[in-house]
C-alpha cells in the first residue's frame, strides 16, 4: 500500500500525470520528436548497461538461461492468449486484432524501469539478467501475430511491392531498442563496475531525471492519443487494455513460481508480460501488417494500459510476486 | 521534345523504403524524400510531435523523370499503394538539361 | 474524367491549424504539412535555426482534391490570407484512383 | 559594483557574448532547433521544480497571495504604459504598437534564472513563490495588448478564417511555459525536498551547465535578429527598448515597497517587471494580431531588452531592492 | 492575363544560400526552402541521419514569380547547377492575387 | 600494451564498436540528426572551458607559442604531402586528391579526445593550450587544398553563380567548431577555475557519458559510410587511409622533438596531425570544391581513419611520444 502511495506521488508519475493533463487540456505543448528519441536511446544505454555491469559481478548460471527461456515462451505465448480474448470479446477483425495481440505479447521498458524502481522501494532485489530478458521478449510477439493473422486465409498471395527479404528481420530485430539494450548490457558486462565508473554521473545519476522528461512527453502522447483515438474504442475494447494485463500478470507468476524466482525478479518478469509496447511493434506493424489499424493498437496500448500499468498494475505485480514467493 | 513529369507520392515513413525501392527497379533516375509534420485524411489527424512510435508519420516523395519512365513506374506504385496508406500524383513538369533523366 | 489540382499553400507555421481547418471545413478529403526551414519574401529573411520563438516560420501544406471543391476551397483560403502571411498555388495533375477524392 | 562585475564575467553571460559576437561575425553556427528546444523545457521543468520544493517548506501566507497578486496587476498594467510610451515617441501604428506593448508586460524566463543567481550571489535570500508570480505574469499583458488594439477601430468585423473558440485561449494560457513552470512548480511541492532528491542530480546539478549552452543559443538568435532587424529600428524605438524595462522596474518597486517584500524576493518581482518576452509572446501574437511586424517586436525584445537587462538591468534591480528595503 | 510559374530547384544543403542569392539576384520576390531527409540519384543514396557532416543533404527550394521572372531566373539557375549537384522543374500554376508577385 | 587494451575497452570504444556493428548489420537505428549535433557542440564547449580553464592556471610562454605555431605549419604542410602520396599511387584525380588531403591536414576533435584520455591513463601531463591547437590546426590545410587542386589549370574563371566574397571565410574559419572552441577556450581562461565551478557537474562530470552516446553515432555514421562507400574505394586508397595517419604522426613527431616538447603534449600533437577531418572539411569542400566526390573523402576519413585511429592509432601516437622524449 505505502509503495502504491510513493509510486503514485514520484516525481515520474506526476510529470506523467501533468503530461497526459496538459493533452487532454488541448496544450499546444510538445517535446521535440529528435529530443524525445534522443532520450529514449539514453535510457536504454542507461538501464542495459546497469544491467550489463549487474551480470558482470556474478557467473550466469542455469536460473539465469531458465529465466530468459521463460521470457522468450511468455512473449510467444501472450499474443495468442491475447487475441483469442480480442475476437471473442470485440469486434475487431482478425488483422487488427493479431496486431493488437503483438503489442502485448512485447514488453514497454519504461513500465520496467518505472517496476524497477519500485521493486527497490519495497526493499527487494533484482538481476541484471531482467534487461537481456527484457530485450528478448520485445520481438517473438510479433512472430505469433504475423502466424495469427496469416492463418485466415489473409496471407498476401505476394509480397508488398518493394519489399524486399530479410527487411522486417533487420526492421524487428534489430531495432534500435533491442540493439542499443543488448549492445550497451554486453558493453556493461564486458567493462564492468570499474570500466564504467567514468560513465557513471551520465548513465546513472542522471537517469531518473532524464525520466521525468520523458514521461512529461509520454503523458502528452498517450493524452493525445486517447483523445484521439478514443472513439474508436468499443467498451470491450478498453476493457480489454484493462484486463488483459492481469492475464498476462497471473500468467507469467505462473511461470515464476514454476521456475522458483526469487520475488525481486519475479516481478520484473511478472511486469514485463503485463506491459504492452507502443514503439517498436506499432512501427514494426505499419510494414508487417499495414491494414491494421493504429488507431486501435496505438491508442489501446499507449493510452490505456500503460498508464493502467505505472499506478495500479506495478504494485500488483510486487503483490503478486510476494505471494508466489511466499512473503506476502 | 520528349515530355517530363514530376511524381509526388505521400506515403507512410514507414514504408518509404518500400515506394523508394519501386521507383528505383521501375528505372526513375533519381528521387529526394522530404519529411512532413502533420496531415489529415479519412477525418483523422496526425502530427510528428506527438507519436512516439512514429508509426503514423508521412513522407513526400519527388522524383522527376521522361514520361515513358514515370508512366511505367506509376503502375507499379498504384500495387504498393494496394497495400500502404498513401496518395500519388504526377504533373507535367519543363526540366533544365533534359538529357540527363 | 474529372480534374484534379494540388493546392500548396505556403504559410505562417503558427496559422497552419486555422488553414488545416478552413481546408478540412471546405471539404477537401485530406492535406499534409511540411516544415519548411528557410525563406525570403519582401527582402526579408528567416530561418528555423535562428528564432526561438519560431514566430517567423513558415510551412507549406499539400492537399489534392478534385475541380470543383478545390475551386471552392480557394475562395476561402482567400479570407485567411488576408489576415496571415502566405501564398497559395493551384495545378493541375493527375492523379491514381481518381474516385478516392 | 562586485556584483555587477561577477554577473558579468560569469560563463553564463559570457557564453551569451559568444553567441552575439558569433552571430554578428556572420558565423554560420547554429544550435538545432530541436536541442533548444528541449533545453528550454529542462530550464523551465527545473526552475518549477526548485520552486514548488521551496514552497513545499513553508505553508502559504498572505503575503504570498499579495506578491501573486501584484505580480498579475502588474503584467496588466505595464503593457498600458509601454503602449502610451511608444505612441508619443515612436512612429509605430497602433497594432505594432501594442503587440511590442504585450511583450514588455510579460516576462523573460531566463532574465529571472539570471537574477536568481545575482540575488543569490549578493547574499540575499528570495522564495519559490517567486516562479509562479513568473508564471502568472506570462499572459495578462496579451489581454491588455488585445483591447488596446482593438479600441482603435482595428477590430476585426469577424474573426479570421479557420480560427477557432477558445484557440487563442489555448495558445496563450495553456502554453509549454506556462503548463511546465506551474506543472513542475506542483509537482515540486506534492513531491517535496525528500521526492525530488532523485532527481537533484538532473535538475539541480546541471542547470548552470545549461543554461550556458541555451545563453549561447539566445547570443545566436539575439545577435542574428539585431543584425537583420536593426534597419527596421529607428532610434526612439531602440531608446523604448532600454528605458522602458526601467521604467518597469520603477513601477514594480513601488509595488514591493508598498506590500513590504524582503530585499531579494523585490528584487525577482522587479526583473520579472523590467524584462520581455521573446518566445511564448511573440508566438502568440501571430495568431492574434497577425499584422504586427515581428521584425519589430522581436528585434527590440530579443535584441535590445535581453542583452540590456542581464548586463546592466539586473545589478540596478537589485540595487534598487535594496534601496526600498532600506538595506542600501 | 500573366501565365505563373512554380520552380522547385533541388540542391545540396550546403550550397542552398548561393542558390537563394541567384534567386534574390534574379528579381523573384520570394521562396522557401524545405530539408529534405533522403534521396537517390546516380545510384547513390543518402539520408539525413546517416552523416554528421550533412554534406551530402539535399534541400528543396520553391519558388513563385510570373513568367518572364522565372524565365530569366532558370538562365541563371543553370549556371549554378553547372558547379553543384541539383536538378529544377518549372510548372505551370494558378495563382491567387497575381499582382502580387 | 596495457594502455591499448584498456583503451580498446573502455566503454567509449565498445559503443563505437556497436554502432559499426549495428550499421553494417543495415540495422535500421539512427541517432537524430538535431540531436547529435547538441552532443557535438557540449563535447566542444566542454573541450574549450577544460581547456581554458588550464590555461589560466599557466602564464603563456614562449614555448606554447612555439607549439601553436608547429600546428599551423603542419596543418599547411600535411596536406601537400597527403596530395602528392595520392597522385603518386591512387588513380584519384587532382580536385579529388586536393579535396582528400585537406581532410588530413585538418583534425578530428574526437580522436583528440579519446587521446587526451589514453595519455591520462598513460600517467602523463598535458597542457590546455593543445586544444587552441585543434582549433588552429582545423583550416590551414584547406587554404592548401585550393591552392593545390587550383594550380593544375582547374581553376574556375569565374565564380560559382550565387556565391559571395567572403562566404568560404566565414563558412569555414567561424564554422561552429573553430567558434565553440576557441570561444569556450576564452571563457575558460577569463572564469577561471572558480567561475567554472558551478558548470562542472555539466561539462566535466557527464563527459564521458555524452562522448559514449556520440561515439555510438559515429560508429553509425562510420559503418554505414563505409557499407555504402567502400565499392568507390581502390584498395591502394584504402591503404593510403591507413599509412597516411603514420607519415603524419612521423612528422609531428619531428617537430614536437625539435622544439622539445614533453610526451604528453607531442602525444596530442601527433594525434591531431595524424587524425582527418569529417565533419567540418567537408562541408567545406562542397563549397570550396564541389566537383570532388563526397563518397571518396568522407568514406576514408570516417569510415578508415578514424576507427584505425581511435584503436590502434592513439597507443602508437603515445609510443612514438615516449620515444623522442626518451622516455621509452
Ligand atoms: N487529398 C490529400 N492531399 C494531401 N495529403 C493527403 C490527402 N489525403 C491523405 N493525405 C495524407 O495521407 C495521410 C493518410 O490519409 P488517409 O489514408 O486518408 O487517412 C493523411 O494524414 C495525409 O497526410
Ligand atoms: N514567391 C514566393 N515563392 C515561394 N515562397 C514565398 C514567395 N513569397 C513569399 N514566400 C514565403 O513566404 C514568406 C513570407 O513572405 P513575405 O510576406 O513576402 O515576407 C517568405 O519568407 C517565404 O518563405
Ligand atoms: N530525378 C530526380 N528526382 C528527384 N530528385 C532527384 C532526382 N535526381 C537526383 N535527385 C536528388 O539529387 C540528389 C543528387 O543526385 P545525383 O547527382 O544524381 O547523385 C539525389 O540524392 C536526390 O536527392
Ligand atoms: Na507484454
Ligand atoms: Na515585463
Ligand atoms: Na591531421
Amino acid at each position: 500500500m505505502d509503495v502504491a502511495i510513493s509510486t503514485l506521488l514520484s516525481p515520474i508519475i506526476l510529470f506523467f500525470a501533468l503530461g497526459m493533463g496538459a493533452a487532454l487540456l488541448r496544450s499546444q505543448m510538445s517535446v521535440p520528436e529528435a529530443f524525445a528519441k534522443g532520450m529514449a536511446l539514453y535510457l536504454m544505454m542507461a538501464i542495459g548497461l546497469k544491467g550489463g555491469v549487474e551480470m558482470s559481478k556474478n557467473p550466469l548460471t542455469m536460473d539465469v538461461i531458465l529465466v530468459l527461456g521463460a521470457g522468450i515462451v511468455l512473449s510467444f505465448l501472450i499474443p495468442a492468449i491475447a487475441f483469442a480474448c480480442l475476437r471473442a470479446t470485440t469486434k475487431l477483425d482478425r488483422v487488427d486484432a493479431a496486431a493488437t495481440a503483438a503489442h502485448y505479447g512485447s514488453i514497454s521498458i519504461v513500465t520496467f524501469v518505472a517496476a524497477t524502481e519500485a521493486v527497490r522501494l519495497s526493499g527487494l532485489d533484482s538481476g541484471g539478467h531482467l534487461v537481456a530478458v527484457a530485450a528478448l521478449m520485445e520481438t517473438p510477439a510479433i512472430i505469433t501475430a504475423l502466424v495469427l493473422a496469416a492463418r485466415g486465409g489473409g496471407k498476401r498471395e505476394k509480397p508488398v511491392a518493394g519489399s524486399e527479404r530479410g527487411e522486417l528481420v533487420r526492421e524487428v530485430f534489430l531495432n534500435a531498442s533491442i540493439v542499443v539494450l543488448v549492445g550497451a548490457l554486453i558493453v556493461g558486462w564486458i567493462a564492468g563496475e570499474k570500466g564504467t565508473a567514468s560513465v557513471q554521473p551520465f548513465f546513472v545519476d542522471l537517469f531518473q531525471g532524464v525520466l521525468c522528461l520523458f514521461l512529461l512527453d509520454m503523458g502528452l502522447s498517450a493524452g493525445r492519443g486517447l483523445r484521439q483515438g478514443w472513439r474508436q474504442l468499443s467498451p470491450m475494447t478498453v476493457g480489454f487494455g484493462l484486463y488483459m494485463p492481469l492475464i498476462a500478470a497471473a500468467i507469467a507468476a505462473g511461470f515464476a513460481y514454476a521456475i522458483g524466482m526469487p520475488a525481486g525478479d519475479a516481478a520484473l518478469l511478472i511486469t514485463l508480460s503485463a506491459s504492452a509496447s507502443y514503439i517498436a511493434v506499432p512501427a514494426a506493424m505499419r510494414l508487417a501488417l499495414p491494414e491494421a489499424k493504429p488507431s486501435i493498437y496505438l491508442t489501446l496500448s499507449l493510452g490505456v494500459t500503460f498508464p493502467f500499468n505505472v499506478t495500479i498494475g506495478i504494485p500488483i505485480y510486487i503483490f503478486l510476486a510476494l505471494l508466489i514467493t511466499g512473503q506476502s | 521534345m520528349t515530355k517530363h513529369l514530376r511524381i509526388e507520392l505521400i506515403i507512410e515513413r514507414m514504408a518509404h523504403k518500400r515506394a523508394c525501392r519501386v521507383l528505383e527497379a521501375a528505372g526513375m533516375t533519381g528521387y529526394t524524400v522530404l519529411p512532413a509534420m502533420a496531415g489529415y485524411g479519412n477525418s483523422k489527424r496526425w502530427s510528428r510531435d506527438t507519436d512516439l512510435s512514429a508509426s503514423g508519420d508521412m513522407v513526400v516523395i519527388i522524383s522527376v523523370g521522361d514520361e515513358a519512365k514515370v508512366r511505367a513506374t506509376m503502375e507499379q506504385i498504384g500495387d504498393l499503394l494496394g497495400a500502404h496508406i498513401g496518395i500519388v500524383t504526377t504533373t507535367e513538369v519543363d526540366v533544365l538539361r533534359p538529357g540527363r533523366f
